[in-house]
């Protein structure tokens, strides 16, 4: 009973905690946004604007609930909620912390010791594409299908590279549990972080988690120019809200798995090891953790300004030529080395050799078509680029 | 078409040989990276804090209309409706009358005139048009109502705006019987300052001069085909 | 004048002595290089001539209703003859185009430097003592010298010296006002009023620079044309107090009608701005009335716009409205009407107001005779008043002959056309029997109209005792207000319809702005009255009525004209169709 | 051989859900619709309670009947729902009670399996197809179905079958060659014994039996979607004809 009563109280505490700090990373955004841009950002709410997020909430909730005539309206409804539900039901087996020598109402994890963790976070991530497409089908807008389509398609074909780039970290460690994973890079100190051996891995998963998470530069299932704002044109007050909460809470979500898999979880060299035992230990590895997962949100936000959005077939390119085959190339080539028993460092260039042999295809390729392009051309006797290039 | 027309025309602009670094984006996500962290470390807001700081708005700014009044502090308008003629939205309705016997100087006058500020466009050709400068844009831009008729303004209203703003620098009488007063030279005053002021040093209105277009160098940004 | 013809008598006779090469030789001139052709018995002076080859020598005093004075100089032009060799020889000074006849041989040149130098100097003289207040003018838009200053004039002017401002003369007439300062001393307004109306009021006095137009002390012109003299006025010292600084005139649209107020029918041009008539000016047309129009008519159309026009139909049970909506009362209408006619359709009866278009009269006939061959037809009361007033009068006001212009004593405008229409259909009744049986009709339709009232009480009372009333009108009456169907109808702005003048001739009437809320054209509610399709189309009626009765055979091309058709005095088959004025 | 009253009860209510369920499958009546369902929903649910019932704790009681109730109401709310993509998310939901199955069964590997290949990537390109092949209204062939008569005596001939078969399994408990261990605590396969230094033993004992016992038969099978999906791109239409 005392372990419902904790892990009730570990729910209710990290939900919590998530949603408050959803808003205040809109607010970082929104922020860091104008920063980029020689803006000021919100202002006008309290001091530097730090109570715009519960402005943002009151106005959300005051706001007029609009559905629209011909929708589905039970669906219209179930959408945003899936969409935040299933992102934060993916928190369930996130370690938030240290995790093992803890009393329990300081474990920082809501279902500690899942075994599967990773494919539990797939499979519930997974499910957040519903709420996308429900609330872009059930909306009865054209617009808002397609950007559900789009979305669909594009978490169908992200989820590839993200499973397996992580399978590469799987099979180092030997297992899918997330406090393993962590436990297995703090034992071996700052050179064992997975980023070492599986850097494409990390790569190809972080591209993936952007895509995932519907982040620029892969937010086409929104994009504004073309789709009027995608699956949620027809979301209005705490509906749209949801919706979004759910979007930040995934790129939570990913931030934590990237700090987690690749960089180390809560371990920091001679701050926090598996060996400090000084008074407050597990505070400063709890701090170096969120310190990590913060750096990464903060990278996401850099990203969303620096890399234009790219073009659907663009995207489809990109998993369907580029990330899947390298994934899959990475996974093999993890398996060789487990399976031989060969140093694992090893991994680190056959990583970067992979990744320059891709790229390497990629200009070729290119290079390739246009020297066709104008054979073609000057063959034909046409301006170049004019006749069959175009 | 000819080949010598294509030249002149169009510019053939090739897809560029990209090399391995740019088939891997690193260089430019990196590229672009900097330029966004340097704006952050480097941070140079140009947002103007618009209810607390005011804008000085240049010479040539068109907003709420007024009526002038003459010498006499009679609404000058004659009721010709070249206003109402040359306005592109229609927004300005007149109803002429003959003047009052004490006006002996004056044949018609406006008995009602309403111009609907909501329809307005704000181009400024009334102002153009009228023949006795009595219709003109002043400054005040900041115009607020609840409700659509508060925004139809009629002639007293009108000349209530004349009286508020004659005394202002910005909105002199620009006509003293017929003659063009110093502020309607546009062309050659210069101006106050700019719509928005421009922080000294600040990179987006670095090089020109603000609002001066630049003749384009095609040889710039693209290679003729040889 | 005397002059000129003295001038060129000599050459004329000499070329006239000449034996021709050629027998049949048509009467040529030519007017800048081109040749026209003159027929036999022509008389054209240059202004015209240039027209034909349609080209406008500028004029201002020349008028071709009024005699000529070549008083503005604006028409000067080079005038020479083409002698029978081939040479031509050219009048050393420029002539007044208006004054000069073209003959044979006439050779006339209208756009050398030398007549564009006249035009702009003759202008520039105009101009010295005009004051430039367009911007109040009424005239502003239709001004001949705002026209012409721009076509021909120079742009500026090089007088330095104050302009000679005279004081404005408020009172010329009840309708008339003169800006004496914009005047140009052309003095069309003091020949109308005395060649025309013959009245003389107008007058030039004083001389110089001190010219004015002026009434005699006390007598003002108020005649029944003095409108008109507004129209002539080329600038805008004449304004009519009716229209003055009502509208812009470039704003207003311009729709070819016919004036309602009298048999005469005078051509008219309905101006309208935003579904309101701020005028009617006078249409040009050789077939009905000539130029002008009178003030009867000019300002007798305030009724369109008055407050108490039926603006909604109504449908009475017991003396109590029922319902006031078209949709409803046009399908119970054809009901009771079928219902009455099947019960008693000789005691049916329709009363036709003269002032319907014939269309409509056909409409409502043809229905009403569909209901029951035996549906009596009437035609309502013409209203006369007092005799035919003629124009030109003498200063005692009695009628000069020739007569230049009638106002008809018949105050409707389609008597002739709805009597037509309801020969064909024969068993015509009289008012006066439909009157005296009232109380035992079954059904009553009664078509108003006239905006000054048709219906005498008694009339009315008596009318109203029918068992099934329908009254269509413009106006409320006696009868309307008991009515068991009123059915508001346009007036003649709001209609689409053809009238036949006194004489015969059949002119259409066009919609210029749309009815009042509530109110219908009369030729729609016949429409669906008589249960047709699609929207009520006029000259669909026409073809059909040129089918169906010989006397509007001249109907059949469905459009009448800018001038209309005249239409045989019984209306024979043979009618003659005169498509556009006979130049 | 004769019949048990459980087996008797069992085949009774399988036949009679079978009927409900062809009436749920009506066209005409939504009142037959509904009669229906709740007939093949009441009279599945008391064939499975001529089983054995779950046995353990409590909880874990009222979870089994929470998960197996509303995969069995979901499955039978798919089948005659006539909005394809309701009958699509109830396809979801279906799948997601069987997971929890899984679940209660311990086998987390297979229930979080099972949501990313059906609940996600397949329900979600059903979905498309749904949305993409059927926009206005329903064609005549979806109007009068010839198949429901057929497809629910073929299936319910194999649940039939299957309570069967299972129930006779039940009455006999120990049966070595069964079949293969999905579970932790099911029966011991001698091919799929869990390491003894595992600790995610029953990924292993999975692995083990897919890529062990049955090697063969998931190789063809994968070689079979592998030629189903090569051959569904060879017959679909190509953009270039013009038919897309």
């Amino acid at each position: 009973m005392a372990d419902l009563i904790t892990t009730l109280l570990t729910i209710a505490v990290a939900v919590g905690a998530i949603l408050t700090t959803v808003a205040y990373l809109i607010l970082l955004e929104r922020k860091l946004s104008a920063w980029m841009q020689d803006r000021r950002g919100p202002n006008r709410v309290g001091p530097f604007g730090v109570f715009q997020p519960l402005a943002d909430g009151l106005k959300f909730l005051i706001k007029e609930d609009v559905i629209p005539a011909r929708a589905d309206k039970v669906m219209f409804l179930a959408a945003p909620c899936i969409g935040l539900l299933t992102t934060l039901l993916a928190f369930a087996v996130v370690p938030f912390g240290p995790v093992n020598d803890q009393p329990a109402y300081l474990r920082f994890i809501i279902a500690p010791h899942v075994d599967i963790g990773i494919v539990f976070i797939f499979a519930v991530t997974s499910l957040a594409v519903y709420g996308v497409i429900l609330g872009g089908w059930a909306s009865n807008n054209k617009y808002s299908a397609l950007g559900s389509l789009r979305a669909s398609a594009q978490v169908i074909s992200y989820e590839i590279p993200l499973g397996m780039s992580v399978l590469g970290v799987a099979l180092l460690g030997g297992t899918l549990n997330l406090e393993n994973v962590v436990a297995a890079q703090a034992q071996g100190g700052f050179w064992q972080w997975y980023i070492w051996t599986q850097p494409l891995a990390a790569l190809i998963f972080f591209t993936s988690a952007l895509a995932e998470a519907n982040r620029l530069p892969f937010d086409l299932s929104e994009c504004e120019q073309e789709l009027v704002g995608g699956y949620h044109t027809e979301y209005s007050a705490m509906k749209f809200a949801l919706f979004f909460l759910g979007e930040y809470t995934h790129v939570i979500t990913m931030s934590f798995l990237t700090v987690i898999l690749f960089f180390g979880g809560w371990h920091f060299p001679w701050i926090a090891t598996p060996g400090s035992a000084y008074v407050g230990a597990w505070l400063v590895k709890v701090l170096v953790l969120l310190s990590k997962v913060f750096s990464v949100i903060v990278f996401i936000m850099l990203i969303r300004w620096t890399i234009p959005r790219f073009r659907f077939d663009q995207l489809m390119n990109l998993s369907w030529k580029a990330l899947i085959p390298l994934s899959l190339a990475n996974m093999i080539a993890v398996m060789t080395v487990r399976q031989f028993g060969w140093n694992r460092w090893w991994l680190l260039p056959i990583s970067i050799g992979l990744f320059c042999f891709v790229g390497i295809i990629g200009v070729s390729a290119k290079r390739a078509e246009i020297r066709h392009r104008h054979g073609a051309s000057q063959g034909a006797g046409l301006h170049p680029l004019g006749g069959a290039g175009i | 078409m000819t080949a010598a027309a294509d030249n002149q025309d169009v510019i053939w602009v090739e897809e560029p040989e990209i090399g391995f670094w740019e088939a891997t984006f690193l260089p430019a996500i990196v590229e672009g990276l900097k330029t966004t962290i340097r704006h952050v470390t480097n941070y140079q807001p140009v947002t103007q804090q618009y209810p607390e700081e005011k804008p000085i708005l240049p010479l040539h700014y068109r907003g709420v209309h007024r009526l002038n009044r003459d010498e006499q502090g009679r609404v000058k308008c004659v009721a010709c409706m070249l206003c109402a003629t040359a306005c592109p939205a229609n927004c300005i309705d007149i109803l002429a009358a003959a003047a009052p016997p004490q006006w002996p100087d004056r044949d018609k006058y406006p008995a009602s005139f309403v111009l609907d500020e909501l329809r307005c466009i704000y181009c400024g050709m009334c102002e153009e048009a009228c023949p006795v400068d009595a219709i003109e844009l002043t400054h005040i831009y900041d115009l607020t109502g609840t409700s659509r008729n508060e925004l139809m303004y009629d002639r007293e209203k009108l000349l209530d705006v004349f009286d508020q703003t004659k005394d202002d620098p910005r909105d002199p009488t620009r006509t003293r019987r017929g003659r063009l007063g110093p502020a309607a030279e546009f062309g050659s005053l210069p101006t106050v300052a700019p719509a928005t002021p421009i922080t000294p040093g600040d990179r987006s209105a670095q090089a020109p001069a603000p609002g001066v277009i630049h003749p384009h160098k095609p040889s710039d940004w693209s290679r003729k085909p040889s | 004048m005397a002059l000129v013809v003295e001038a060129t008598r000599p050459i004329s006779a000499a070329s006239g002595n000449r034996a021709h090469p050629l027998k049949n030789h048509m009467p040529t001139a030519i007017i800048n290089n081109q040749q026209i052709e003159l027929k036999e018995g022509e008389r054209l002076n240059c202004i015209q001539a240039a027209q034909r080859i349609g080209f406008e020598i500028p004029h201002y005093c020349w008028h071709p209703a009024l005699s000529v004075v070549a008083s503005c100089r604006m028409c000067l032009v080079e005038v020479g003859e083409k002698k029978p060799d081939g040479s031509v020889v050219m009048q050393p000074k420029l002539v007044p185009g208006c004054q000069t006849p073209v003959k044979d041989g006439t050779v006339v040149v209208a756009d050398s430097p030398k007549v564009k130098a006249a035009q702009q100097a003759t202008l520039e003289y105009l101009l010295l003592n005009h004051p430039l207040d367009c911007p109040t003018c009424d005239q502003a838009g239709e001004c001949g010298l705002q026209d012409y200053s721009y076509k021909y004039g120079r742009g500026y002017s090089r007088l330095q010296e104050p302009k000679n401002i005279k004081p404005d003369k408020d009172y010329i007439g009840d309708h008339i006002t003169l800006f004496t300062d914009r005047c140009i001393m052309c003095t069309r307004c003091v020949r109308f009023t005395r060649e025309y109306s013959g009245t003389s009021e107008l007058q030039v006095v004083a001389r110089g620079s001190d010219e004015e137009i002026d009434v005699f002390p006390g007598r003002p012109c108020n005649n029944e044309l003095a409108g008109n003299v507004v129209d002539l006025c080329p600038v805008g010292a004449l304004c009519s107090k009716d229209f003055l600084y009502q509208q812009r005139v470039w704003w207003l649209k311009e729709t070819s009608s016919v004036c309602p107020n009298c048999s005469t029918g005078c051509s008219i041009q309905v101006d309208q701005n935003d579904d309101c008539v701020y005028r009617l000016t006078p249409r040009t047309n050789p077939l009905s009335q000539g130029h002008f129009m009178c003030d009867q008519g000019r300002f007798g159309w305030k009724y369109i716009h008055a407050e108490n026009r039926l603006t909604f139909p109504i449908r009475r049970k017991n003396g109590q409205i029922r319902t006031r909506d078209w949709d409803d009362i046009i399908p119970s209408l054809q009901k009771a009407l079928t219902k009455a006619a099947a019960r008693a359709p000789e005691k049916c009866a329709a009363i036709f107001s003269p002032w319907m278009a014939c269309e409509e009269a056909f409409i409502l006939a043809s229905y009403l005779r569909s209901l029951s061959p035996k549906f009596r037809l009437a035609l309502g009361p013409v209203r006369v008043a007092g005799e035919d007033d003629t124009y030109p009068k003498d200063f005692y006001g009695r009628p000069l002959e020739p007569v230049r212009f009638t106002i008809r004593a018949e105050k409707c405008p389609n008597r002739r056309g709805v009597s037509m229409v309801l020969e064909h259909f024969g068993s015509v009744a009289t008012m006066g029997d439909v009157v005296a049986q009232a109380s035992e009709l079954e059904a009553l339709y009664a078509v108003g109209g006239d905006p000054w009232g048709w219906l005498e009480p008694v009339q009315a009372e008596a009318l109203s005792r029918a068992a099934l009333t329908v009254v269509q009108d413009i106006f409320p009456s006696a009868l309307s207000e008991q009515a068991d169907y009123v059915l508001s109808g346009g007036s003649f702005a709001e209609r689409d319809g053809s009238f036949v003048n006194y004489k015969g001739l059949a002119q259409e009437i066009r919609r210029a702005i749309r009815a009042p809320d509530g109110a219908r054209p009369d030729g729609r509610i016949l429409w669906e009255l008589s249960g047709r399709r699609g929207l009520f189309s006029a000259a669909a009626i026409r073809r059909e009525m040129a089918e169906a009765i010989p006397a509007f055979a001249a109907f059949a091309a469905g459009s009448l004209g800018e001038s209309g058709v005249i239409l045989n005095e019984h209306g024979a088959p043979q009618a003659k169709v005169v498509a556009a004025v006979e130049k | 051989m004769t019949l048990t009253a459980a087996q008797g009860t069992m085949l009774a209510s399988v036949a009679t859900s079978a009927v409900g369920m062809w009436l749920a499958l009506s066209p005409r009546a939504m009142r037959l619709r509904i009669i229906g369902a709740a007939i093949a929903s009441a009279a599945l649910v008391v064939a499975v309670t001529a089983l054995d019932g779950p046995r353990g704790a409590l909880d874990d009681q009222i979870l089994f009947w929470l998960f197996a109730g509303s995969a069995l109401v979901s499955s039978v709310f798919m089948v005659t729902s006539r909005e394809p993509v309701y009958a699509a998310l109830w396809f979801a939901l279906a799948t997601l009670g069987a997971c929890g199955l899984f679940m209660l069964l311990s086998a987390p590997f297979l229930a979080a399996a099972t949501v990313i290949v059906y609940a996600g990537a397949i329900i979600v390109t059903f979905l498309f197809v749904i949305m993409l092949a059927q926009q206005t209204g329903y064609t005549f062939y979806d109007q009068r179905a010839r198949t429901p008569a057929a497809a629910i005596v073929a299936s319910w001939l194999l649940l039939g079958a299957l309570l069967w078969s299972y129930q006779q399994w039940q009455n006999e408990p120990v049966n070595v060659a069964a079949g293969p261990a999905l579970t932790a605590d099911a029966n011991p396969n001698p091919f799929s014994q869990p390491d003894s230094e595992a600790t995610a033993h029953s990924m292993r004992a999975l692995g083990r039996s897919l890529f062990g016992d049955y090697l063969y038969a998931v190789e063809i099978a994968g070689t079979l979607l592998l030629v189903a999906a090569i051959g569904a791109i060879a017959i679909a239409p190509r953009r270039a004809e013009g038919t897309i």
